[in-house]
């Protein structure tokens, strides 16, 4: 059984990875050099590497039913948080880069706390509550800088996270969050855990009568959530050298973009890790082909647009042609009055 | 790398490339045409792009898209003076030259040249506008994007230090409007109602400056309140025309342009280059809007 | 002392008054038939003594001892196991997943303590729960939710009877369930309640009910209006209390 | 029985009016004369009227369990178009003011129409579709354009629809708002539409089994929220007298928790009109408010996350109440393997 | 030439074979059962044949002409009725509105054509429906998610009830009944075969099978595998069928 599980959910996955596929080929026919050149694969890796680590807690957050606007903000304020703390430390070593990792993931950590309380206990719709702490975390990120971008970080972050590599090409950030990504991967299919975070997805009643504690389990899922995006956050200040406070008003959306695109359904209950990280892949490699390309900015826009929507559309019709469930894509699992199975 | 090497042998036939900090604004437009000719003129190819947003986020990976496609010299506006710095290093570290326009990044060195407008010069030349709009003194307010945009801190800054200058003036600090004109209108409003009496808004952007006018037009103040925009687009100069604006500052988009191509061919060419430019500004007013002073310090919305 | 045990157990859902103090009790080692029209409350008692929702009034018992069930795990830890009558499964998940969900086999040493599963133990379990069954579950990798009614039905019945050790509430367990299944679970009953163990059993099939139980408890209107000696009772007898064509419930044992 | 549901309807919305009113009497005991004004209110009402237009189309839209990320895009397109051709027809009277609101409407109804193609016959997700629409319909804009705003509303637009007041302070922009809440609560709440629509978000399958025609009921009601995107174009081209390319990047997540904050379910199946309006309220006033009292503008951030969250908290609270569902307050509709209700 | 027939049909979901060239037919006027073990495919069967999916091979007959059903609508405009196993109910609309979802009473004159129902009607006619079934509704206006199992199958037999004009097919309507509704659900089965519509019975109780129904299918594995006039068979020997305990369907009248 557990062979078929996994070939199941290898299938899945597959789909949205030959699309990936195709869109690699197209472009590395049209513009060999510069597309398939070492530079270029490693910046496409890297610009995904931050967007992976928010993208696996979101996926956990999404495979529960839910949904977490907040990444952005709480990525923001981890960063200045731990710049802060960083600063006051003084120093350039790996001492005081460890602090700022500690710092940025503990913020993190009291912000998915802080959701996960307010979904769970007291009931708050989580699209409210995380657009609630979106604002706050923003807020008081700026309030602490006064809106004005740290720049703090200790050039061993800089020179080694940011922009060293492990070998060759092999960027260490893209090293860490592929760690992480495995991680996620096991978690979510492999242990308990993420059993239970299928089971609040997919009927949120029956775990709590069969004595999952739903409350408890939704907490742990939005802490983690938020860890990740602590850990995003000093990443992300390893990166750009900044807080980058004004420039995450976008990362939820994408994120969430890459989450649905890799098949995870926004009703819960279906999903994968590896489907997310080659949901988030997808847009970022057709916004630097068409860079290459020379397409015009606005056209990009336009083009992203349309080829997201065809791939979905052809990943879907591939996924409903593997299950045979020729007369509605969705019969498999509407059966009892469940809801639409995608999004 | 190696190519552009080989290329460099003639003064022709050069390939550049322009990344914007913003794609679509009226800024880079006229930037860019600038760029144009004067690549045009010296034989040398130019390609543009930008990020939908002014947001080192957004343009770190355009760069190193632009990047792999190996132009020989880069032209970029960078949106953040640190976060773009190691970025821009990688691209010098592959062979291209760069030139840095209209911003600028903490340790410039890396680049052949830097050409930028001085912001806060022109926050301070906006309370200049509003001193002659408003002679008699009173409260005035800032209307700015939104926190840690490197320009409008400077414009808002260069502003509110000339403000505390000036003892007939009071600072009423400064809103954010996020860049949503409805969210600039509400803050108007609202500022209004705290505060009737206010004479003069200086609004560091477009979208700014447009829901201040409406929030202004929507209180009926449109004659008590002065508003100073920002830049020179076709948008800010039919606002000026229509009365909602009173005062635009103009910076010079198409000198740095212009200069920025120079620059970087100087620096193909191995010819010596000028490491530090700065470009003034022109007040533009209803009053020399039509004469050729205000005339050629307009943006342009096409080439 | 009985097993479990409630009185006056009140319910309302906006304006419907599902319980108007319903009494209920089943003592360790006996089976006991609940039954009544559809809305007479039947599965409201069950989802108040499974914890799986608080009564507005009324006491609980437990072996003598008053309880106040504040979740299903409360219940679930002295031992009560129930088949609800919307079966409570995870539709995306497998059979096996379901059958274990919430009492998973972990691996053994630090593996399990990290959180990973014997998948192999599990559902090797489940095959021989639903096979016990006669349950035709074929196909144990696949999402429940897609699977026939009766496939589902059983999946729920082989995960109530492995866990319970005090009390199984079982609400239309046969319901969806063929012929041969439905026997299965009449036998199933018959010996799990001889293992010491109290089953409440729900059905609106006379036949069973006089064939498996001990006694009969008849609701009507959220009230229990009579109790009946499954030896001493006619279908008739039965239909006519729960419908009120024999009113004043004279036939009540006490 | 119309007597009861429409209590209850009204019963459900009143509870986040409660809320409302309780801001409103907050700020008014803190700044009488300022908030108070006729002039404030009329400027909150104002501000409000728009994303109101907007709100009635997206609550038709999470009603049947989907989402529309592209409102504030087709917007845009809508106003783009209709401002180039009414310059090339020339004039400041009311034909060319009628052409404009014409080519607005159809421009949004046809960005509609592919979203609900693409939703319903295509089975794309909403959000994948509307992203790429967001996108599409974006660069489109900018392409025409030229990424520079157009101000070509005529003279009558901007001074009656934009400022006219219809009598006192009564604001000709907010009484059409209105008149588009008035036609949508009774196509909601009152028509065979409605009653689709509900029926859809509460078991698609269901609806499709007993014949209503579901994917044709999905591309109407993405066309229609397309329709009042479009519509909103020309009033916002009328109010602002400039397309705002760059200025609706929020106003999707705006309109969505205005929604949300209303009591209409992202799972689908519950939702009213009237609720979203109160909830388009909630966010704008407390901006208002705290403008006046001279919240420092990152605080206001911070306040308005937490109050909101607070808000949506009471509301479910005493609506939880109200149905005396004690242990879970989404118990009702759980019982047979349904999602959650809220959120 | 029969009322409905189908020949051959076949389906399959992923690996798994749910239908393997099952034959049925029904006539006009009389009541078939279809009976078989859990995931024998009668529910498949069903939903072929009311159009809700579409079958892998196979035909369908209807007045001896080949038809396809590409959506529920298209079997419903020929005159077929259905009351799914899983009810097909729209959790959060109250029962009247799910009674008459899809064929609502418009208000007469332009209100009609503007969209507007007529409410009242809807309300009685509900009302009467479900009276005449004993069926317990009792909250016309709460959500019907919020019902009991059988008030909630209730409101699903009587809507199918309503519109069928030539089939019903009704597959396990009275599994949530109580015994008073059960009997007049059976009542409905014959007051609805004589007026000469085609009704498919789907059960697990091999006594109302017996009691109500003139012809028996028997499926096994995705097949049919017998029909016998229930007249001439006994519970025993539809048991063997199901079960293949009689193997070779020996008993098949053709
Ligand atoms: N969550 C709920 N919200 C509102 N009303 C409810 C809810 N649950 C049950 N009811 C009502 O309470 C009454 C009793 O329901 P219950 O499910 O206990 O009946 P039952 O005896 O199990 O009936 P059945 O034989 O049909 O299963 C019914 O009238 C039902 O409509
Ligand atoms: N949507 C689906 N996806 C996958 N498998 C399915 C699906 N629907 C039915 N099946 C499988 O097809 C087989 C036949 O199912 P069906 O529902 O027709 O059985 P049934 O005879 O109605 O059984 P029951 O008496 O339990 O209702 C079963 O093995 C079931 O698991
Ligand atoms: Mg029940
Ligand atoms: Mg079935």
């Amino acid at each position: 059984m557990k062979a078929r599980w996994a070939r199941l959910a290898r299938l899945q996955a597959l789909q949205i990875v030959l699309i990936l596929l195709f869109i690699v080929i197209v472009f590395s026919v049209l513009a060999p050099q510069a597309f398939l050149s070492g530079f270029n694969m490693r910046g496409i890796v890297v610009n995904t590497s931050i967007l992976a680590v928010l993208g696996v807690g979101m996926t956990f957050v999404i495979v529960t039913g839910g949904i977490d606007l907040s990444v952005g903000s709480v990525l923001v304020l981890s960063g200045v948080l731990a710049a802060k703390s960083m600063a006051a430390a003084g120093g350039q070593g790996w001492g005081v880069a460890l602090l700022g990792a500690v710092v940025a993931c503990l913020t993190g950590l009291a912000c998915g706390l802080v959701n996960g309380v307010l979904v769970a206990r007291a009931k708050v719709p989580p699209l409210i509550v995380t657009l609630g702490t979106l604002g706050a975390a923003l807020g008081i990120a700026q309030i602490i800088t006064g809106g004005l971008d740290l720049r703090d970080a200790p050039e061993v972050l800089v020179d080694t996270i940011g922009f060293g590599n492990l070998v060759g090409q092999v960027p260490n950030l893209s090293v860490i969050a592929l760690l992480v990504v495995a991680l996620g991967i096991v978690l979510l299919h492999h242990t308990r855990f993420g059993l239970y975070t299928f089971a609040i997805g997919s009927n949120p009643e029956a775990g709590r009568r069969v004595g999952v504690k739903v409350d408890r389990h939704l907490i742990k899922v939005y802490a983690l959530a938020g860890l990740l995006a602590g850990f995003a956050g000093i990443l992300n200040l390893s990166f750009f050298q900044s807080t980058t406070i004004a420039g995450q008003s976008n990362t939820n959306l994408n994120v969430i973009a890459g989450v649905v695109i890799g098949g995870t359904s926004l009703f819960g209950g279906v999903g994968s890790v590896f489907g997310t990280v080659v949901g988030l892949f997808i847009p970022s490699t057709l916004q630097n082909g068409f860079v290459i390309l020379g397409v015009q900015p606005f056209w990009q826009q336009v083009v992203v647009g349309a080829v997201l929507i065809a791939a979905v559309y052809v990943d879907q019709a591939r996924r409903a042609a593997a299950q045979r469930g020729t007369s509605t894509r969705t019969s498999l699992l509407t059966q009892l009055g469940l809801r639409k199975e995608s999004s | 790398s190696g190519g552009s090497g080989g290329g460099s042998g003639g003064a022709g036939a050069h390939r550049l490339a322009f990344v914007q900090g913003v794609a679509g604004d009226a800024f880079y437009i006229t930037m860019d045409c600038a760029a144009q000719s004067a690549a045009k003129a010296a034989g040398a190819t130019l390609t543009t792009q930008g990020g939908q947003k002014f947001d080192p986020t957004m343009q770190t990976p355009v760069l190193q898209s632009v990047v792999s496609s190996r132009p020989e010299a880069i032209l970029i506006a960078p949106t953040d003076v640190s976060a773009m710095q190691k970025p821009i290093e990688q691209a010098t570290q592959q062979g291209i030259k760069v030139v840095l326009v209209d911003t600028t990044l903490r340790d410039p060195s890396v680049a052949a040249s830097a050409i930028a407008s001085d912001n806060e010069g022109g926050g301070k030349a906006a309370f200049d506008a509003i001193k002659q709009l408003a002679p008699n003194g009173g409260k005035v307010l800032v209307v700015s994007v939104q926190p840690g945009v490197s320009t409008t801190d400077a414009r808002a800054k260069g502003f509110q230090d000339a403000v505390k200058a000036d003892p007939r003036y009071t600072d009423l600090g400064v809103q954010y409007s996020m860049n949503e004109p409805q969210k600039a209108a509400q803050i108007v409003t609202a500022a209004l109602q705290k505060d009737p009496d206010i004479v003069g808004v200086f609004a560091t952007n477009l979208f700014s400056a447009e829901g201040s006018a409406t929030g202004v037009r929507q209180a009926g103040k449109q004659d008590q309140v002065k508003i100073v925009g920002f830049d020179a687009g076709p948008d800010q100069v039919k606002a000026l025309r229509d009365g909602t604006v009173q005062a635009l500052v103009a910076q010079q988009p198409g000198k740095i342009g212009e200069e920025g191509i120079k620059q970087a061919l100087a620096a193909l060419n191995n010819q010596p280059v000028t490491a530090k430019i700065q470009t003034g500004f022109t007040i533009v007013t209803r009053d020399n809007v039509d004469k050729p002073e205000g005339q050629s310090a307009l943006y342009k919305s096409s080439c | 002392m009985k097993l479990l045990e409630a009185r006056g157990l009140v319910r309302e859902y906006g304006h419907v008054r599902a319980l108007a103090g319903a009494d209920f009790d089943v003592d360790a080692g006996e089976v006991v038939a609940l039954i009544g029209d559809n809305g007479a409350g039947k599965s409201t008692v069950v989802k108040l003594l499974s914890g799986s929702e608080s009564p507005d009034g009324g006491e609980i018992f437990f072996e003598g001892n008053r309880v106040r069930f504040g979740s299903p795990t409360d219940a679930r830890e002295l031992g009560i196991e129930t088949v609800f009558q919307d079966l409570a499964l995870a539709p995306h998940l497998d059979p096996v997943r379901n059958m274990y969900l919430g009492r998973e086999i972990m691996r053994p040493g630090l593996l399990g303590r990290l959180g990973f599963m014997d998948n192999a133990a599990m559902r090797d379990g489940s095959r021989k729960a639903f096979d016990d069954l006669g349950a035709t579950v074929l196909d144990l990798a696949g999402p429940i939710g897609s699977m026939s009614g009766g496939q589902r039905q059983g999946v729920a019945v082989a995960r109530a009877a492995a866990w319970a050790s005090k009390v199984i509430f079982l609400d239309e367990p046969t319901a969806a369930l063929g012929v041969v299944q439905t026997r299965n679970v009449l036998d199933l009953i018959r010996r799990v309640r001889d293992n010491g163990i109290g089953v409440v059993f729900i059905s609106h099939s006379m036949p069973h009910v006089l064939e498996v139980s001990d006694r009969v408890h008849v609701m009507r209107r959220g009230s229990r209006v009579a109790s009946y000696r499954a030896a001493d009772t006619t279908m008739e007898e039965l239909v006519g209390a729960m419908t009120g064509a024999l009113d004043g419930s004279n036939g009540a044992e006490k």
